[in-house]
């Protein structure tokens, strides 16, 4: 077995080109695979973050009392979804407009009678949100009898989730794609290897050695291949992350990016896991 | 030890063996002669099941080659020495561990392996070249690595491919006499050889082929 | 020469994995650098297009005369980077205000006196925009005696010049990385080979072969293996684009990006040269 | 022809070749012999500047190997046909192929490649093996190939390295007699062989190495 261990080192070393070679297009493959996750848990991050912005404007009927406000603001308040209600009064609704006019709030200066409409601003919790939930909420308060009318970024709900959706899809298709060329990878490289020693196998057959014995070295070999272009990986992907917000620093959007180490640090193993499989492909079964 | 059964080997509509029978007993040293394409490396091959026979048989030890198990053939091998023509040494191992890996690929522990490559070397006079490659050896010392891999084991059946073409006499005596010694010991030795100066005046079998075909069999 | 061509097909053939293998590296490495040729030309494009949609806003002295306000419009149209100048009287100023504050609009009832600016729209000539000559027209405009005031997109102006100067040295980094990693690919590609015919060519010096006859079949090989890597980086590239498009045709921003099919067709081209240039390291000199 | 002053080849603080100081004529042919590990094919190695000597030089046909330029030595190579201990053939290649690189290297057009191959082919009886691999031939067949090779292109000098290790008398000694023609020629030959029948009643120089060095050189 120590043996065996040190054909395979000594293997790797002659061979060091190939495997250098090899070690980098996985590394390389898995550098994709990592901008993949990059990006797509960055947009998750992303649209994680958007309920904290997210809000429902309920406007309420002009004629309720403040007894009855408080009513509906603790029956809002109730549900499931709901993590906060502001309530804004009409005079406060009228001094937000007046300071939104800015220089032009002297057109304002002439009227008396407060023309807008008393309102919730509804908070989502964030947990809880998803696309559907907060549509069926709004449904459920259109029909309350104290409200006169519902605003939300209808839209943007649906381009983001859309967005999300596409993205995912897009992050599972690369990511299937890198798995199955990172397979290729090594099982041509270790298809080469074993070409390469032909002569050198069939003389260990014609010793006497066994299939296991043949093949020990290879299936190191694989694995540490796999498990080198892990760490390659792992090197690509962090010069990527520093030179994306190092030259992205002063780029709103980019400067804010999160780093997701703990998928990173799997890398090795899963390349160890994929040079093992290639390796396997690629020996196939050992006639005598 | 060896049988050979109405054996014959086909290589592209071309025979290169031809309907052998032949029966090697037991503790036998028999020598194969021909001239240059007879079929006598062929001949060895089937034995070690390099190759197998198109038609016939060869039972090895009661083992039938052309029934065994695939998976049983490593071990049938194990117990062959081969001396092959074209020596098969790895060009990246030492001369030491060439003749090593006979014995690893059985499984022996490093420390015997250790004795037993060294007496083999002893026995073919290379010890002082075991940690040189074998590319910059001469092309009789290669040939004396293989021979000392081919015994290093002390194998039942031994077989030897031209053992001494690139030899001068004095190191061929020595090796005819490492043969000799082990044949002694128990082992079935077959010699395939060009060289009538090995058998000659032995008194041992010597079989001689012809296009493929055994064409008839003296005494050396 | 045609023996020498024959030798290198054949040689390409027998050793298909390895020249599989590094033709798709090459590939990978060039689309990539599609990546980054796309992403730098969208958004060049579209920042290209921003000069469109951006104005100068030129607030007037409240005083002038419609002789004046004629002399001034026809001074900003003979500005060289001005494109067009629109006047905004501040009748229509205010009928805009109002339909911007739409609901609201009522707020706007009881004013009689209108107390905004008139002002011109100046739009900039789209082929000569550049951050440096907007800023230097307003400097110049800013004097004018007829100028109250001036309001244009700053911040957003620095903000596309930045981003525009990021990505293109994030594209020229990416360009120089790959060009070095093809180099890379090819030249161990071709040491590869080399080592494992060094029996071969040891051979061809034996009986008489020149360095050129034992250069030449690994020059064309390399070059091929270049070629082809050109070859499937175009097929990558499509088959990403195809992706990109296909599954990002709902979500704005990458429904109208553009393919630079054009940048694309020089792939194999590129490989090609690439290759020969690996191959010239790899081979060295050749001793006899 | 080749005059050897003085040479030494030394591997490792062992010397392979030591002071061999030699002349061969133009037209002659002369044998190399000694045992396992002598230095005969270290010496022709020197010749075909396989090697460099570490003391001493080699004058071919007034070059001077050692101050020779690396460019030239392809050139001086193709006057030069050897027969290799260990064949070098190209495994990849037909037999065919094989003969006709050596004249494909010299730039010969296929058309007379294809009669030079095939006479060369026909000398050492294996015409009809032209299209076979290298692997698929008796280890006779192969030294034969390579044979072949070394004299397709009628080269001033032959060198032949053990060229009938693998041969049967009978093929032997039409090899010889391929050699003793073309040396009639005006090829300058040398051949290195342990085996004392090649030389024996031939009349003809037998150079003798031990350890190394010329320890005499007598009449075969
Ligand atoms: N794999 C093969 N494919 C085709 N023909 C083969 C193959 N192996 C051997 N032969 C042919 O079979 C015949 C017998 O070959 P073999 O190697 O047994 O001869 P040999 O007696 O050992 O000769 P030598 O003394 O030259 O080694 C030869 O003509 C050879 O060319
Ligand atoms: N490249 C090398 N490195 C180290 N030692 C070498 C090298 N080549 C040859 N030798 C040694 O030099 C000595 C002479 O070798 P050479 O091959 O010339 O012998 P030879 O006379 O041809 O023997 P044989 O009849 O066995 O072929 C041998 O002991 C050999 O081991
Ligand atoms: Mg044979
Ligand atoms: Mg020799």
């Amino acid at each position: 077995m120590m043996y065996l261990l040190g054909l395979a080192i000594k293997s790797i070393l002659r061979e060091k080109w190939i495997n250098l070679l090899t070690s980098i297009t996985i590394g390389f493959s898995l550098l994709i695979l990592s901008m993949t996750i990059f990006t797509v848990y960055n947009i998750e991050g992303v649209s994680d973050k958007l309920p904290e912005k997210f809000t429902i404007m309920v406007y309420l009927k002009d004629d309720l009392s403040s007894d009855e406000i408080i009513k509906a603001q603790s029956q809002v308040e109730g549900k499931e979804l709901v993590k906060e209600v502001l309530y804004i009064s009409k005079e406060k609704a009228f001094s937000e407009l007046k300071s939104n006019l800015k220089g032009s709030a002297f057109v304002l200066e002439g009227i008396e009678d407060n023309p807008l409409s008393p309102s919730f601003e509804v908070k989502i919790k964030k947990e809880l949100f998803s696309v559907e939930k907060v549509e069926s909420l709004i449904d459920i308060l259109q029909d309350e009898p104290y409200v006169e009318d519902i605003d939300y970024g209808r839209g943007f709900l649906d381009f983001v989730h859309s967005f999300r959706t596409a993205m995912r899809a897009v992050g599972i298709f690369f990511t299937l794609l890198i798995v199955f060329a990172i397979i290729f990878v090594i099982y041509s490289t270790v298809k080469i290897l074993f070409y390469r020693r032909k002569d050198e196998i069939e003389t260990y057959k014609l010793l006497g050695a066994t299939a296991g014995f043949i093949r020990a070295p290879f299936l190191i070999e694989g694995g540490v291949i796999g498990f080198l272009g892990g760490l390659f990986g792992i090197a690509e992907s962090y010069a990527f992350y520093y030179v994306i917000v190092r030259l992205g620093h002063n780029i709103p959007l980019i400067g804010f990016m999160d780093f997701p180490v703990q998928f990173f640090a799997v890398l090795p193993v899963v390349g160890l896991m994929l040079g093992l499989f290639g390796t396997i492909f690629a020996l196939g079964r050992i006639r005598f | 030890m060896i049988t050979f059964s109405n054996i014959s080997k086909i290589y592209e509509n071309h025979a290169a063996v031809k309907d052998i029978n032949l029966q090697i007993n037991k503790g036998e040293l028999v020598f194969v002669t021909g001239a240059s394409g007879a079929g006598k490396t062929t001949l060895l091959k089937l034995v070690y099941v390099a190759e197998k026979p198109d038609t016939g048989s060869i039972v090895i030890a009661g083992y039938n080659t052309s029934t065994l198990k695939e998976k049983s053939i490593p071990f049938l091998r194990r117990n062959i020495g081969v001396v092959f023509q074209d020596f098969k040494l790895l060009s990246n191992k030492t001369v030491y561990d060439n003749i090593a890996l006979a014995l690893r690929i059985r499984g022996v522990q490093e420390g015997e392996i250790k004795n037993r490559v060294s007496n083999a070397l002893k026995l073919v006079n290379l010890r002082h070249r075991s940690e040189s490659y074998p590319l910059t050896l001469s092309g009789g010392e290669q040939q004396r690595v293989t021979i000392a891999r081919a015994i290093v084991d002390e194998p039942t059946v031994l077989l030897a491919d031209e053992p001494t073409g690139n030899l001068d006499s004095g190191n061929a005596r020595s090796i005819m006499d490492i043969f000799r010694e082990i044949n002694a010991k128990g082992t079935t030795i077959m010699i395939a050889t060009h060289n009538h100066d090995l058998f000659r005046n032995t008194g041992l079998r010597v079989v001689q082929l012809e296009e493929g075909r055994l064409i008839g069999e003296t005494v050396g």
